[in-house]
């Protein structure tokens, strides 16, 4: 029984790191209309960058404080090169222009950092591991980033609901040319919204650095799996991102913790593992893939 | 129009004399390159005509290309060993004749497609687009668990199927097959895009609201146009099959998906020669940038944004002049 | 090609100058993977073929070499057209440089039947090496199984009774654990096959705690052996549950990205950088020096395959139209290679010696590996018998 | 009923709060041109929508030509004959005149699997395309793309399209929207033809046109019908000018009733 808990812990885990990804590229493409396939780029940006600070200053929280502003000064200057350009354009030009930034950021960092993976560590005070239930350790480092996630929720939602800036970035969101004649400097404002947007993809790569492979192209295998948590928590909506990630970080962690033993039952052991790890590895989309047969829109639609 | 009668007579040309240039330059391995071009164009013509003609954005077309490509070399795997291939509920033995093979993985992915176009085009936008993904990804995933046919590794043709009057061994005579197929079928498509049926399928990407009250039932013209698209991918994964002897789940993955759309944008999206532009650009510039530079991602990444921004309708449309959207 | 005309020239120039019989360079074709996460495999191979190569400032065994690399990008389409390329355009007879055993299936059954000699210096996937063995196919790594066979050995005499196990979900993790259990005979408490790829493990990492293992044995390649190895030991399993797995996951540079987590882990390999033998140190200081760092076995790899190719280039002098020749030169493998001994099983594998090594925290604050103990001595591979060379 | 060609019976539709059809009845005679009438947001829109079938009602029945369509999709509908038109023109910018006209004809000639004849040899399609440019005079603009058109013909350009079905019933949503004078006239000298060959259901603000062309008015307030009859009838009704005009009992300005 202990088990099934700590498979619900790990599955929330993975379920916040999703919901830093995604809260990013649904914010980006519910206010601003762009489909951003570099979102990943910025996520290992923000890996490199907190990787490389954290190894010289020896300190995490310096690694993080250099990775943020890292991903969201390169989320702006690529706003303002490619992206403002492509705002009245056709989806798919937005699709070759950002799979052109996949390319060209996934060689950037083979050329500055080369090709090796870099390391990063759980810091000091991190390290250990608490039982929050007791028999079951877990290690405090995920506990810290389900806090992170849980915290930059409740900022997201502040920010859009009570301030002025959030309610100025939902005008520009439902109508651009309304919003730009009241006053709004919608360009300035979008720069913002996707440096924003950066930003919290550099956290999640800077948050993922100690537990997962620091190395060029990293960011493209998180990319899929976030695209299917915004689809199915409904595109724009931040509450749709998070219940999308909390569901796929679930479903993902027991499907591989308990096909294999479901299978068991029904075949042989040998068959049933094979079986249960393909099945394992398509649950994620098997579930996008009803979702968006049952409810056409995702879960949360942004507006209506 | 004369600039666009002009690009594509000189790109026929081209193309025709190709291998005889190649021996000229004896460069004989351009012959196998623009092979695989041909294919690869074929494939991105499949998916322009739904996504061109069609609106339908698609990020699973590799799917049908894999399902295609699996079929014939499972089939022809098992004709050369001479095992069958299904036992319970009809005896099907393995073969190897093209003519046979080719039209049965054109049908299995026309299947396939059907399936996955019903429901996925209950969605729209951004959502079938992902659905598309979903769909090809379980396809990939469940190559990858077919231990018997190599996994994850990918499984080898023993050798090209066999046509009667053509060796397909030889790969000048599989060059022009693969251009007379492709030739065939932007002659089919053409015909198609400005029959009624084209006509109906380019109103609904206009306006599928107007279409359905002039009295369209939309959805089954949008079905037929995404099998007939995906048909067309499988034959394309029938002739990667014997062009390289090896199939792997790698050829449905959504990267693969991501190249042939890749290839029609960047020769121009709804025009049937601007998916074959892109294809040769694409793969040109791939080939051509590795040999000189480890780092040809950096060249090739910008180079994709420059054509979107400043080549409005990809290359083609740059070079061909005119609007796009009939052919 | 301009560029490429340039060199030749020049080459002949100098040639001219020289009495000796005026000698083309012979050109190898080395197809590896240095795009991709798995990138600095290929680069590592890369750099020990041409250290060989630099050390006879551009002759190997004598003979003037011009060696073409390019990037698979661990596609196996993609390294069928270089091979392709390399053979039709660039008229070369000898190919070599494959990181992956599925790239590997696909390339080497086409191009050893175009009379083109395959030396493969990693990737020895148990098809080559049994019903699929070619004549012109030789693998101076080892074959797959190897690495796995010695870690099972080395648990099962220390004791160990209730292992877990655990790969990915394709053929070739399903080799290696295959290798494992061939000589480990305790008790299995758990085989688990993850996703290809997968970066998070805290499921797998959970049940494995639940099964209570007395030790786990794991074949994770690159960055999904990093991510297993940090969140293992951030889960405190490392103090109390050994981890045992093949090389693969435990190179030198792969170290550097894992650090303490793997401390104290035991691995099973055919080289490692303090083997006692002269080629060996003479390797190790070069490649040092010449690319301040020290190599993994890739590199070793890579430097053996170089300098079995000069062996059999200074027997047929050159000239690599006489293949049956050149086969025969090879399949003698006399040359100094840096695990002491070497020989050539009847399927052209590797006869050699195979240790456990432990990761250890070196003087110079660097994660090394040290060698404990030579498990095997002359060990082969169980696809002999399969295969009838042809 | 058997006069009857289009009936509503207690029509319903809920947005969340705001009810914007509350049990609409309406009946519209064969050949009768009726106008629906209101203020703005008095769910006119929503009325059309909910016969063409793009909305399905929350509760009532919707009868055309004697068969309950309440649940009919929409292009079962149209292939009915019911025919429609939109507030913001509807038709296919990037497509010719020529091309519009066409596939409007193609809907109602038989299935369009057809993959190999082009659209425009279809012995079908090409005999009926100039009548109907004439229909609408805009024979000489045949090759220009619907984008370039002027505001006036694009409106005729719809309404040509929709009468290409040779439809029993047609629903225009405002067509005198954004109309100059000139247009005016022009568009009301061609509904004016149109009343002989069609049953016609017209959502006007235009008062002057509504009054000239209809023979039945109905006036929908909030989703609800507070008043239907002739012209003239309703020009003097009490709830009408009290919801409609805000007047309330004098009788001011207008000696007529």
């Amino acid at each position: 029984m202990l088990l099934f808990v700590e498979q619900i812990l790990n599955g929330l885990q993975l379920g916040i790191m999703l919901f830093l990804m995604s809260a990013g590229l649904t914010l980006v493409f519910g206010i601003m209309q762009v489909i951003n396939l570099a979102h990943g780029s910025f996520y290992m940006i923000g890996a490199y960058v907190g990787a490389t600070v954290t190894a010289q200053t020896g300190s995490f929280v310096l690694g993080c404080l250099a990775a943020l502003p890292a991903a969201a000064l390169t989320g702006m200057v690529v706003e303002i090169l490619v992206l403002r350009r492509l705002y009245e354009r056709d989806h798919l030009d937005q699709v070759l222009a950002t799979f052109g930034l996949i390319m060209f950021f996934n060689e950037l960092t083979r050329i500055v950092w080369g090709r090796q993976p870099l390391f990063m560590d759980v810091p000091a005070w991190l390290a250990g591991s608490v039982e929050l239930i007791p028999g079951v350790p877990y290690p405090s480092y995920r506990i810290a980033v389900i806090a992170v996630g849980i915290l930059v929720g409740v900022l997201l939602y502040l920010l859009f609901t009570r301030t002025r800036t959030g309610m100025q970035i939902r005008a520009g969101a439902s109508n651009r040319e309304m919003a730009g004649a009241l006053g709004v400097n919608i360009r300035l404002l979008y720069t913002l919204v996707f440096g924003l947007g950066t930003l919290l993809a550099g956290l999640a790569g800077v948050m993922a650095g100690p537990i997962l492979a620091v190395e060029s192209g990293m960011g493209e295998s998180i990319l899929i799996l976030t695209f299917v948590v915004i689809v199915i928590g409904g595109i724009g909506s931040i509450r749709g991102a998070l219940a999308g990630a909390l569901l796929v970080g679930l479903v993902d962690t027991l499907g591989r913790a308990f096909l294999p033993l479901l299978l068991r039952l029904f075949f042989s052991p040998a068959y049933a593992d094979g079986v249960a790890a393909s099945l394992a590895s398509m649950s994620v989309y098997l579930l996008m893939a009803a979702v968006l047969v049952w409810r056409p829109r995702g879960l949360l639609p942004a507006h209506g | 129009m004369n600039r666009k009668t002009l690009a594509i007579t000189g790109g026929a040309i081209l193309l025709l004399v190709l291998p005889l240039l190649a021996a000229l330059l004896d460069e004989p391995y351009l012959v196998t390159l623009f092979s695989r071009i041909l294919i690869y164009a074929l494939a991105a013509v499949s998916l322009d005509l739904m996504l061109g003609f069609g609106g339908m954005v698609s990020l699973g077309h590799a799917a049908f290309f894999g399902v295609g490509a699996y079929a014939v070399c499972i089939l022809s795997v098992h004709g050369f060993e001479g095992t069958p291939v299904l036992t319970w509920p009809f005896t099907v033995g393995g073969h190897e004749s093209a003519l046979l093979l080719w039209p049965l993985a054109v049908l299995l992915a026309a299947l396939a497609a059907a399936v996955i176009g019903a429901l996925s085009l209950r969605t729209s936008g951004m959502h079938f687009i992902m659905i598309t993904l979903a769909f090809a990804q379980m396809l990939y995933y469940f190559f990858v668990s077919l231990e018997t046919y190599g996994g994850d590794d990918g499984m080898s043709l023993f050798a090209r199927n066999t046509m009667p009057g053509v060796d397909l061994a030889d790969d000048r005579q599989f060059y022009y097959l693969c251009l007379a197929v492709l030739a065939t079928f932007l002659f089919l498509a053409h015909r198609l895009v400005n029959s009624r049926f084209g006509m109906v399928v380019r109103g609904c990407k206009e306006n599928e609201r107007r279409m359905k009250t002039l009295g369209f039932p939309t959805f089954r013209y949008r079905l037929v146009c995404f099998v007939i698209a995906g048909a067309g991918a499988g034959l394309a994964g029938a002739l990667i099959t014997n062009q390289t002897e090896y199939v792997s789940p790698g050829l449905l993955h959504w990267t693969r998906s991501g190249e042939i759309l890749v290839m029609v944008l960047l020769g121009g999206m709804g025009t049937l020669f601007g998916p074959v532009l892109g294809a040769a650009a694409l793969l040109l510039m791939e080939e051509m940038l590795s040999i000189y530079t480890e780092h040809w991602m950096i060249y090739l990444g910008p180079f994709l944004i420059l054509v979107v921004l400043f080549a409005k309708r990809g290359i083609y449309g740059w070079i061909a002049g005119g609007t796009g959207n009939h052919g | 090609m301009g560029k490429r005309l340039l060199v030749v020239v020049v080459a002949l120039a100098v040639l001219a100058a020289v009495p000796v019989m005026a000698m083309e360079p012979v050109k190898i074709g080395m197809i590896t993977t240095l795009s991709t996460k798995a990138g600095y495999l290929g680069e590592e191979i890369r750099d020990g073929f041409q250290l060989a190569i630099d050390q006879e400032d551009g002759k190997l065994g004598g003979v003037p070499v011009e060696l073409l690399v390019d990037d698979d990008g661990r596609k196996p389409e993609k390294a069928k057209q270089i091979a392709d390329r390399f053979i039709k355009r660039d008229k070369v007879k000898i190919l070599t440089g494959i990181v992956f055993s599925n790239v590997a299936i696909a390339v080497v059954p086409k191009v050893v039947r175009q009379d083109v000699i395959y030396v493969s210096p990693n990737a020895g996937p148990s098809l080559l090496a049994g019903k699929g063995c070619h004549a012109n196919y030789f693998n101076v790594a080892y074959q797959n199984d190897n690495l796995d066979e010695v870690v099972g050995k080395y648990v099962t005499e220390a004791g160990f009774k209730n292992v877990y196990l655990l790969a990915p979900n394709y053929p070739a993790g399903k080799d290696h654990l295959a290798g494992f259990k061939r000589y480990y005979k305790g008790n299995i408490a758990g085989e688990v096959y993850t996703k290809l790829g997968q970066s998070d493990y805290a499921a797998e990492i959970a049940a494995l705690r639940a099964a209570k293992p007395d030790a786990v044995f794991f074949f994770l390649p690159g960055g999904m052996g990093i991510n297993f190895l940090k969140q293992y030991a951030q889960a405190g399993l490392n103090q109390t549950i050994p981890v045992f797995g093949p090389a693969f996951s435990f190179d030198e540079r792969l170290l550097q990205a894992v650090k303490d987590a793997a401390l104290g882990v035991k691995n099973g390999s055919q080289w490692s950088h303090d083997l006692d033998n002269p080629a060996n140190r003479q390797f190790v200081a070069a490649f040092r020096k010449a690319y301040g760092r020290t190599p993994t076995l890739y590199a070793s790899q890579g430097y053996d395959a170089a300098r079995l190719l000069g062996s059999a280039l200074k027997q047929v002098d050159g000239d690599v139209t006489k293949t049956d020749a050149l086969r025969e030169a090879i399949r003698k493998a006399d040359f100094p290679t840096v695990r002491g001994q070497f020989a050539f099983a009847p399927n052209q594998h590797p006869v050699q010696d195979l240790y456990i090594r432990e990761v250890v925290k070196g003087a110079d604050g660097k994660y090394t590996n040290k060698t404990l103990e030579a498990v095997f001595t002359d060990h082969s591979n169980v696809y002999v018998e399969e295969c009838k060379m042809k | 009923m058997a006069d009857t060609l289009l009936a509503t019976r207690s029509l319903s539709k809920r947005f969340g709060a705001v009810q914007a059809t509350k049990d609409l009845t309406l009946e519209v005679a064969h050949g009768e041109l009726h106008a629906l009438i209101g203020p703005n947001g008095a769910g006119k829109t929503t009325v059309l929508n909910q016969l063409s079938g793009e909305l399905t009602p929350d509760r009532g029945r919707i009868y055309f030509d004697g068969r309950s369509i309440t649940n009919l999709r929409v292009h079962k509908r149209a292939q009915m004959g019911l025919a429609r038109s939109y507030q913001i023109t509807s038709v296919f910018d990037h497509l010719t005149v020529r091309e519009n006209l066409s596939l409007a004809i193609q809907a109602h000639n038989g299935h369009s699997f057809r993959f190999w004849r082009r659209a425009g040899d279809d012995p079908l399609i090409r005999g009926a395309i100039d009548p109907a440019m004439a229909r609408v005079g805009l024979e000489q603009r045949s090759r220009v793309p619907a984008a370039n058109l002027s505001h006036g013909e694009r409106r005729q350009l719809e309404v040509g399209m929709a009468l290409c079905g040779r439809p029993k019933m047609l629903l225009l949503d405002e067509p005198y929207a954004g109309m100059g004078p000139g247009g005016t006239v022009e568009l009301t000298k061609l509904i004016r033809r149109l009343k002989s060959e069609v049953t016609i259901l017209l959502v006007e603000h235009d008062m002057g046109a509504v009054f000239s062309l209809a023979d039945r008015i109905t006036v929908l307030v909030y989703g609800q019908a507070i008043a239907s009859g002739s012209p003239e009838a309703i020009r003097c009704d009490r709830a009408v000018r009290q919801a409609y005009l805000g007047e309330g009992d004098n009788h001011h300005g207008n000696a007529a009733c």
